[in-house]
């Protein structure tokens, strides 16, 4: 049974990693989980310089999914490295490091130092956060904007580059196209959809920053959508992920067009989830006696 | 820290809306420290997906135990869960209470709701014993107060309503004894935020050290997610830190009180 | 107390409506509640000729939601107005006729037609449905398209218009703008996502029409935030509509930005949630003291 | 048709997987008509939110009965509710069989899974005796035939893999019994869509009446949501009908096959 998958230059043991923002930088759940097991670790998203974060109530849950938005907080580039990039080296599985950056110029410095350092799996660009005000999503929402982004880093490493591309759009088609044109080696889809809660005691919104985005299985449907749009206009590997929590889900997702997925919100509730979902495949597989895991990519059946 | 599928033991209403549960948790049982939590998946929430965070009463041995309030879906389908069915427990999580050193500083806890309950295995371990300053809003409020009696302390319970103890607030009786005068003692403390606040502030004016848990809503409760962050000092400014990782419990003197929720 | 709402020169007795397509024609529903009781009755989608629809499966259960693609199967202005307006005419709460066309000239002849009916409530444009080819939503994806309708049917109408607008954008401003600009007299926030499901087992969408509508509790946060945007942009009242299925979830619309609410998919499930709903609000009043529900629309506290 | 609380009297396994609950109704159990159904939410479905159709097997007085298959979410869910527990009905709902009158046709019933519950108050009511023709893969999947011959109908059951009654499909004892002549026969169907397209095709070729109960997926169950459609044939060409109300039951001369699912 082969269940590997390639990403430009690199490739997976298994098509399933876990979604950015959701698996810290892999050493918190090494101690519940073998992250050797995992297709690859993706990483908090990292701009140049450390980020605070916002204010608190940073989540908040709502029907089948929560809200967030942590504001991106982290420790910038220099202090990814010296921290948590030791760590990372010394799995036998690719780290994928999210990045992002408030100008061109500064996703592509980004990109430039992890290329220099040697090691890195590939970089997938997050021009697509709902929580920070300048920066991530308007990168997603125009697609001039997307391909300058793309362009830049693509100059910028030969590591391979993965494009997240936003949800927030009439169609994913035009995004997913500039991205494949300026030469990223493969698509996230999707990241959280902006949105809101307010608690009806207190008045306020659930969170300070008052609108965050909507993850989990209530957005399954809608990632599915995406992806399926996405796939029959390029031709280049699709990571989805949206509400992934079991097997049946990661199946569905590639049935639609994705090569590869990404469990995101589960890992908080279970966070085995990755690795039920890499069991459950392999079951779903031979059950159906299906040799090759890329034989189920884009199968969904229209006639 | 390990991930497992428990069973429960018992799960009896304690007091009013107060709700002993003890879980079949060996491994969880025989690691944790005073202060730590749990993160619980409740099963028969099924459109809430998150778990729930509660502090670990007492740990026996085999058993884990945690006293919880009634406030909302989690909580309440929690308490119709019966002996034998099971649900999944993450834990122990969270960076404890420094447990006073033989000969060491006296504790003076100082407790507000389940914060009673997160400090009675700091009580149980320490070797000082010493006082436990207790507050609610009424008699119902107070929570395990025979536990940490039998255990040889002494409680000191303030009701806001005089329906039980000295009425008023947890932090008269504190004042009281501070003033008193003493050496050698610290402050452990665990219950609302405007409760820890004022517990920072005491400890300030007395200079007497004062270790405090915080509450903050928590999602991933290992780490990875952020959401649980509270404002710490550190030397070039200050930073968010995690409630669930680098806390619950910190250094009073160390948290940004001004901005902190 | 006064629940009472305006939209345009129409005043409904209280906020709470039930949506498009989930409702039927009011008579379905009439053995199991008092309908005279809502805020108003809105219809199924009529376009100018009866439409058949599309192929089944139709429907498709999904977490905390479900799928549509009926493809507004309906009767056409004739067959309506012959076979359901005489018993909605005979309800004491005002109807609201959905209307849609596959041209300008097309949507503004239906509002003319009902125009002379005599006795209809409002009408509400639905410029949104992503379940058919033509029509529909690109009308609503499209700002300068979304005005010309408006216009359009501003023209050949005085009854009271709802546009309903499309999710499906990046920022719901110009739209709701745009309608705004053009005579509506109301928006209605939200009509259902873009989504797709496949049954793994079968391989095949669970939809015949392959992608579908998304509707439900599931899609609640991302509905509030559009009211929330909307509300910030325009003076005229919002109907809130999206996974309400409680009291609590009406107000949260309401603290967000809307005037009055639609109760959409909760009605094939719970029939009665549209007057638990009301009873429901009443008491949120009366337990805050609040004299005026107008007094709730956009209070939001955010400092 | 009303929408009620109603509890649970009796939630027993059958056979295999099937289940048998009985419901206190009392108004729906009074006005229910043969092929009727009920649309049931059931409760512990909490992210699964759409009610489930179940055809009313056994309409007693104050109680109602229905056998169902568990094969999935929903029913799973319900086979493991019991006695005194509460769901919420609407019901009676659709178009049901016509009854024959006393002394008119003769009833040839045809079954397939739950089909043989959904026919047998048509068979209870009927103030003539008929045949039950049922069919499944397995001697499991023979409902009620018990049932049948206690009200001194005929069962001639059929099985795939010959494990009960003939081996075969149960359209073979069906043709079989009209060749053998005889007036004045209806047939009334209820069972999988290739099953009922065969039944419709045999009563064209015999020139026998038939009436068929459709199984089409189901959200509302009331006729608003326009899922449940079937192709219906029409004066000027056709149109998508209702199974929920103008079927479940249509007559089979009407239903556009080519195109039905
Ligand atoms: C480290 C830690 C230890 C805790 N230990 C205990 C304990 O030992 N015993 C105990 O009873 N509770 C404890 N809590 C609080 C407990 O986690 C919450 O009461 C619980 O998550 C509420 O779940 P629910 O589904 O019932 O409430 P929900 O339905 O989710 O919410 C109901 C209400 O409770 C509020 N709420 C939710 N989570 C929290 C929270 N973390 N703090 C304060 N309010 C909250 C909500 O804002 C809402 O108003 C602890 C919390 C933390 C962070
Ligand atoms: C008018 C009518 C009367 C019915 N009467 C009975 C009855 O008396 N006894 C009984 O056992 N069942 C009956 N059914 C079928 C029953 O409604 C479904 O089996 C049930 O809804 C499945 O729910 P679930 O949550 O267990 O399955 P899900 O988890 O929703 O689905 C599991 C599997 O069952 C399939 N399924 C779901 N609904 C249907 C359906 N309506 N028909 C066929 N397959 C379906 C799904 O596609 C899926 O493959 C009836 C259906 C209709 C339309
Ligand atoms: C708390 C949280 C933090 C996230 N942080 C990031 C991030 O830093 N960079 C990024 O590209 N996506 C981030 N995401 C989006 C996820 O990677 C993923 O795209 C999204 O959650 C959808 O998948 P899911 O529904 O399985 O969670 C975050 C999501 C959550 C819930
Ligand atoms: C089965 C179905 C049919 C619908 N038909 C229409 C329609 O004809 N016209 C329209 O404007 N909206 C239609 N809608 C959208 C609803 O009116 C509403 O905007 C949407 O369902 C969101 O609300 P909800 O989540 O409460 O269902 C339909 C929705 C469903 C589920
Ligand atoms: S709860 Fe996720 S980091 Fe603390
Ligand atoms: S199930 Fe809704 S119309 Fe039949």
């Amino acid at each position: 049974m082969n269940l590997s998958v390639s990403i430009g230059k690199l490739t997976l043991q298994n098509p399933v990693m876990v979604a950015s923002g959701t698996f810290g930088y892999g050493a918190e759940y090494a101690r519940l989980l073998d992250l050797n097991q995992l297709g690859a670790v993706v990483v908090k998203g990292i701009r140049l310089t450390p980020v605070r974060g916002n204010p608190t109530p940073r989540t908040a849950e709502v029907t089948s999914g929560m809200l967030n938005a942590i504001g991106l907080q982290g420790p910038g580039v220099d202090g990814f490295i010296e921290k948590y990039w030791p760590f990372l080296k010394s799995l036998r599985v690719p780290a994928v490091i999210n990045i992002w950056g408030t100008t061109v110029e500064e996703y592509a410095e980004v990109a430039r130092r992890f290329d220099a350092v040697g090691g890195v799996g590939a970089l997938e660009l997050n021009v697509s956060c709902p929580n920070i005000k300048e920066g991530g999503a308007q990168f997603g929402t125009d697609p001039k904007l997307l391909a300058a982004v793309v362009a830049a880093c693509r100059k910028a490493t030969t590591l391979p580059l993965i494009t997240k591309l936003s949800p927030n759009v009439t169609s994913i088609v035009p995004y997913a196209l500039a991205a494949e044109a300026e030469g990223s080696d493969a698509l996230s889809i999707t990241n959280s959809f902006p949105a809101m809660a307010i608690d009806i005691e207190s008045r306020r919104p659930k969170l300070a920053n008052v609108t965050g985005g909507l993850t989990g299985p209530c957005i399954k449907p809608i990632a599915i959508k995406l992806i399926w749009d996405a796939r029959r206009a390029v031709k280049i590997p699709i990571i989805g992920m949206g509400g992934i929590q079991s097997a049946a889900d990661a199946v569905e997702f590639m049935l639609a067009g994705a090569n590869a997925v990404a469990v995101g919100t589960a890992n908080f509730y279970e966070p085995q989830t990755a690795l039920a979902v890499i069991a459950g495949i392999r079951d779903y597989l031979q059950w159906h006696n299906i040799e090759n895991i890329h034989d189920l990519v884009g199968a969904v059946r229209l006639s | 820290m390990v991930e497992q599928t428990v069973q429960i033991i018992s799960n009896e209403r304690d007091t009013d809306a107060y709700f002993q549960l003890t879980l079949q948790a060996p491994e969880i049982a025989r690691a944790t420290q005073p202060g730590q939590f749990m993160h619980l998946r409740i099963p028969p929430l099924r459109e809430a997906l998150l778990r729930r965070p509660f502090s670990i009463f007492q740990a026996n041995g085999e058993t884990v135990a945690v006293l919880y309030k009634t406030v909302g879906k989690g909580t309440n389908a929690l308490a119709k869960m019966r002996a034998g069915e099971e649900l999944s427990a993450i834990g122990p999580l969270g960076h404890g209470f420094t447990v006073p050193a033989g000969g060491g500083e006296t504790p003076l806890l100082v407790a507000g709701g389940y914060g009673m309950a997160a400090m009675y295995l700091l009580a149980e371990r320490s070797p000082q014993k010493g006082i436990v300053f207790v507050g609610g809003r009424q008699r119902v409020d107070i929570l395990c107060e025979a536990e940490f009696r039998k255990i040889g302390w002494e409680v000191r319970a303030t009701t806001e309503d005089g329906s039980y103890g000295e009425k008023g607030l947890v932090t008269q009786p504190l004042v009281a004894e501070l003033k008193r005068g003493g050496r050698n003692r610290k402050l452990f403390a665990c219950g609302p935020t405007a409760m820890l606040k004022a517990v920072a502030k005491i400890a300030e004016e007395f200079q007497v050290p004062a270790e405090i848990s915080t509450d903050e809503h928590m999602c991933c409760g290992v780490g990875v997610c952020l959401t649980c962050v509270v404002p710490i000092k550190t030397a070039s400014g200050w930073e968010y830190q995690r409630t669930c990782t680098e806390g619950p419990v910190f250094d009073s003197r160390n948290v940004l009180w001004e901005i902190a929720k």
